[in-house]
């Protein structure tokens, strides 16, 4: 089973002749991904890494039956290749690109609601359903198939929670970055509820950080579920009104902060870990 | 990006909303020429990038130019929650009947822009929310059809505006939207709106923008002022780093904002104090990089440790160690150095600094884990 | 029965402290319409002719129960008006207002994709069902109760044709115009297709002119249609390229013209009159 | 409205869409000047508001400023379809490799703005449609959301462009998109779209706006020039009356555009020619605009009668009546008037027409069918 993306993903990349597309593109074929396409305009008829390159998803899409696709285009033209994506009818689109701004989110989120498909991102690293698919740029060496659904709005920490919990022997069912995007495509209350339908899915890993409101949606969420839950927060040293890296992690007036975020979710049943090495006793506390 | 109140003000007379009038200072003699070109009844104010200046002390009334010289004397050079006032906004004082409010706010909840105005400005509007939930109207509406005349009379009828203030208020919240999405603003507010024998006035004006549509409005770009951050901020913005200044004494280096954040809650949590968030996103691959964000760390003179976390997710390591290398080399004075080292090849950036440590006499220590890190660097700052 | 507006239709005036507004709203209610409110901002709490005033369609609609909106506003404010009338949830509105610029009316297209309400107009007389209500500024004198459905784009050749009718004894179940405008909210086919579905009506008359392509598309609705139609186009004599008073009346290229117009109608069986008088002789001859 | 060649090539260049060197002259004298600045060889353009000028002559290549002035005597002061030619447009003559077309409409069917464009230039898009169905490649989109990136690279490619026509076919329909949306263009079109070793140029240039949207386009408004149009039409525009030259010798006149045009065939159908459409529109009700109607077709001396046809469906019939009685007495010449009154006090206004006409000796023959006066007027042009 697994969430979004398995063995039977077909993923064109949007963007593939640049450099992080092609390099991605390279990783993901190595990991087992049905890299099927790839489409730069201007560039149809070529390969990249015997991928074939296409000049419009539209044609990427006819010609290879792709279902999803991934974004590595700049942010100036990010919004236009979410379009098109949309436009093609794909099931999944993930993007990548950072410093999308913030308008131009806005109307992705208003023509989300005239299309179909699922958007993951902007500004996040993609999803991997270890074993059978990657889409996206998380490193393979962290991950291991089982049980454990892990949703978060950062990356290289997931990766060092989730290297930790493979160390440990904990293996995931699918791992989903949604991004650090103060308005994120697929929130953590969407892929929550992925993972409760998901039989493949035990228990979830829900890594939240500082600014809006996402992680006290997700509680009033959790709060339904039959599957366990645990938490971790990062931020709680951050001042007000200083953004964190991240567009989303600011906390503004009484609003985002890591306090308000870990009572909501341990109010709603979730285990919050203090520490990186407590994430991995709670997650093994409820998987049993 | 926020702008100074007089900036956004200036906007907002350029699109028809009226202000009181006035001129920016940077001296107490531009302040009291300025008062009596005014007729010498006037307020100065400090023009600085946080909330509460007013609570500071960095607003204050004046009667003749001499007392705003006077007045304009005390405010700037003053520091405002750690922001050196270095300029003043000088304007006739207003006779206020009322005070009311008027915002709009890309409401990220709800994915849509929205406009809020209430009868009682002068307040935050999370006070006002708490404190009178019904003088509280939100007009969300869609982004893509923009705020359309209709949404604005039924918000307003609704909430019992008539006759002259009816219209006024039409004319601001139409012109706030337009404002808004002219320039991608993330919020803007006129608080408190001056009700006055004049009209309605913007008393006083606020307006961010998002930094990542200023490409969009270089007009706005232009605008930014280096002089109201704190100087290692400034500096790290200009070099293109991701760097907050913290205060405490334990730097922080990660790739990503959620392990750079998570790396500092939990040196707090073994009793030390972060001196900075530093995000060195990706790119490691050229150790130009490390070497960048690892001088400006060891520029906060507070600095006696800095803890290195990297998660190698592309990079190879001997890229980040080599960084870290030439940062030593260069480096004015010597601070020890927690480091973790994660990803692909980490044996061999390891390797690498190792060697360098016992040749160059640096003090590197190398932890498995982030406790283990954060525990030994809070230890080294003593 | 009728179509669009009977003795139950309830409606209200945009614009019915204005000129045109207040004057049509007292001819409807002579009509023995039920105008049972109108909108103007700012003058909430008046009355025009006994009708209460409020400040906004959704104010009116929620005292009133009103389901249909007849606008008398000027061009630069008509479309927020029709916009207002839609937000509110009116089932159809009537715009009579004329020079609503091209672009407005494109986004007035768009958004009735997303509405359920109906629009009749721009730039039109209104309807009426004689004897049970008048939603427009059509004049009485012209009209009685009877079977023929009239649909129309010009106004007072209309009422010219009708009066003929009504002095020969043939009267109209509904008549619509559905206004000179090139892109009319209900179309030909539109009033067509509720013609052909409502049991009062026996026959119908169709009223063209030059320009567009609105005739020929109701040609061929009527290919299909049970119910006989009479049909007068006019603009014969129209050169191309010359715009005749309406925006929609413009002979362009080899578009529009009336001997097109009538050649498609008659090959879809429609009964093609030459003159006016022609037109009582024709349809007396339909409805036997 | 429709704009000049030269006026709609100047947005064209404002909107960054390449176009020949040119300029635009009244006299041989100036069309031989710009010829000479222009390097000698020149094409000699007549400016107006009709198609097929190339066909009637109104297009002249010239190879030397005295050979453009030689032209320009030719073109300037001819009659193309009824236009006088009062200026010319003077160009560089172009080395044209291949001649495309692209265009902008707003499909009154679709109700949707298009985008079409083609290989096959230099002939008018019904002709390409009937002759290379194949070569027309049409674009529609949302007005609402705009034309997008993607919608014209999925329309480029699919009709086989690439490399560098690929990017220059972009960059053009993407700005005639924007210049149609910004000016509220019901048509504009570049053809020929001139591919030349400078790149693509618009050879020719059309653009009609939306008359109703002008009061949004106050600079277009002004450039409407008073020159081309028949002068009865131009002064008729002057005084607000819809009015269209017809050239027969029945004037007429209606309450209403289905009216007029109703009118006017049932004159033709009777074997006679109307001299003009007239929609008096609605506003009957104060006389002086019957009135200035009457008087305006007066004006054409090839009328020889004059049938109204009022429908006075709001308006009292004696207010009729009296604005033709007071165009009757200030108009300086005397025709016969067919009269078809209906509709509120159709009799008093019968009345009084019948009065004056035995007091002034008015020849004034009043009907009660469109057709019975059609035959009348049209026995009584002789």
């Amino acid at each position: 089973m697994a969430i979004l993306v398995d063995e039977n993903t077909r993923v064109i990349v949007q963007g593939i002749t640049g450099f992080q597309g092609s390099f991605q593109a390279k990783r993901m074929l190595d990991y087992g991904t049905k890299v099927v396409g790839g489409v730069t305009p201007g560039k149809g008829g070529t390969e990249v890494h015997g991928v074939p390159v296409f000049n419009t998803v539209e044609e990427a899409v006819a010609e290879t039956n792709a279902d999803t696709s991934i974004i590595y285009v700049p942010a100036r033209f990010a919004t236009d290749a979410i379009f098109e994506a949309f436009d093609a009818g794909l099931r999944l689109v993930v993007c990548v690109t950072e410093g999308i701004p913030l308008y131009d989110e806005m109307l992705i989120h208003r023509k989300l609601r005239e299309v179909k498909s699922m958007l993951l991102g902007p500004n996040c690293p993609g999803v991997i359903s270890p074993g059978k698919s990657k889409v996206g740029l998380l490193p393979d060496r962290s991950f291991m198939p089982g049980n454990l659904g892990v949703v978060s709005r950062s990356g290289t920490l997931t990766y060092q929670i989730c290297e930790n919990l493979t160390k440990a022997g904990i293996g995931q069912s699918t791992v989903v970055g949604i991004g650090g995007d103060p308005m994120p495509g697929l929130t953590f209350v969407d892929v929550l509820k992925m993972f409760e339908e998901d039989e493949e899915t035990k228990a979830v890993l829900l890594v939240g950080e500082i600014g809006g409101t996402a992680e006290e949606k997700a509680a009033e969420f959790i709060k339904q579920m039959s599957k366990p839950v645990v938490a971790f927060i990062a931020g709680r040293t951050a001042p007000p009104g200083k953004r964190m890296g991240h567009a989303g992690a600011i906390i503004e007036g009484n609003m985002g902060t890591a306090e308000a975020k870990i009572a909501a979710l341990r109010d709603a049943g979730a285990r919050v870990a203090e520490t990186l090495l407590d994430v991995v006793k709670g997650v093994r506390g409820v998987l049993g | 990006m926020r702008l100074h109140e007089h900036q956004a003000k200036q906007i907002f007379a350029k699109h028809g909303i009226g202000i009181p009038r006035g001129e920016v200072a940077t001296t107490p003699e531009e302040v009291e020429k300025i008062a009596e070109k005014l007729g010498g009844k006037v307020v100065v104010k400090a023009q600085v990038l946080v909330g509460g200046r007013g609570k500071a002390g960095g607003v204050k009334k004046a009667n003749s130019p001499k007392e705003a010289r006077e007045v304009a004397e005390k405010i700037l050079g003053m520091s405002i929650k750690g922001h050196k006032v270095e300029k003043v906004l000088v304007e006739e004082q207003l006779e206020i009947k009322k005070e009311y409010y008027v915002g709009y706010v890309v409401d990220k909840v709800n994915r849509l822009p929205a406009v809020i105005f209430s009868r009682m400005g002068g307040m935050d509007v999370e006070e006002i929310a708490a404190k009178h939930p019904d003088e509280i109207h939100r007009i969300y509406f869609d982004p893509l059809w923009g705020l359309k005349d209709y949404e604005v009379r039924k918000a307003l009828f609704r909430a019992g505006f008539s006759g002259d203030e009816y219209k006024q208020m039409f004319d601001i919240i139409k012109k706030l939207a337009e404002i808004a999405f002219t320039y991608e603003a993330e919020l803007t507010e006129i608080n408190p709106l001056a009700v006055t024998s004049e009209g309605f006035l913007a008393a006083d004006a606020r307006l961010n923008v998002d930094d990542n549509a200023l490409y969009r409005h270089p007009e706005l770009a232009e605008l930014r002022e280096a002089t109201e951050e704190n100087p290692l901020e400034r500096e790290a913005r200009l070099k293109g780093i991701n760097y907050v200044h913290l205060g405490g004494n334990v730097g922080v280096i990660a790739n990503g904002a959620g392990l750079a954040m998570a790396t500092m809650d939990i040196i707090n949590l073994m009793g030390g104090k972060p001196a900075n968030f530093l995000d060195t996103g990706g790119g490691l691959a050229d150790p130009e990089k490390m070497k960048n964000c690892l001088l400006h760390v060891l520029k906060d003179p507070n600095v006696k440790v800095v803890f290195i976390n990297i998660y190698a997710e592309i990079t190879r390591c001997e890229k980040v160690a080599e960084g870290i290398i030439l940062a030593l080399d260069e480096a004015q004075r010597k601070v020890p150095l927690v480091v973790k080292l994660a990803g692909t090849n980490e044996d061999i950036g390891r390797e690498m600094l190792e060697r360098y440590s016992s040749e160059k006499g640096a003090e590197i220590y190398f932890v498995d884990s982030v406790e283990e890190g954060a525990r030994k660097a809070v230890e080294l700052a003593g």
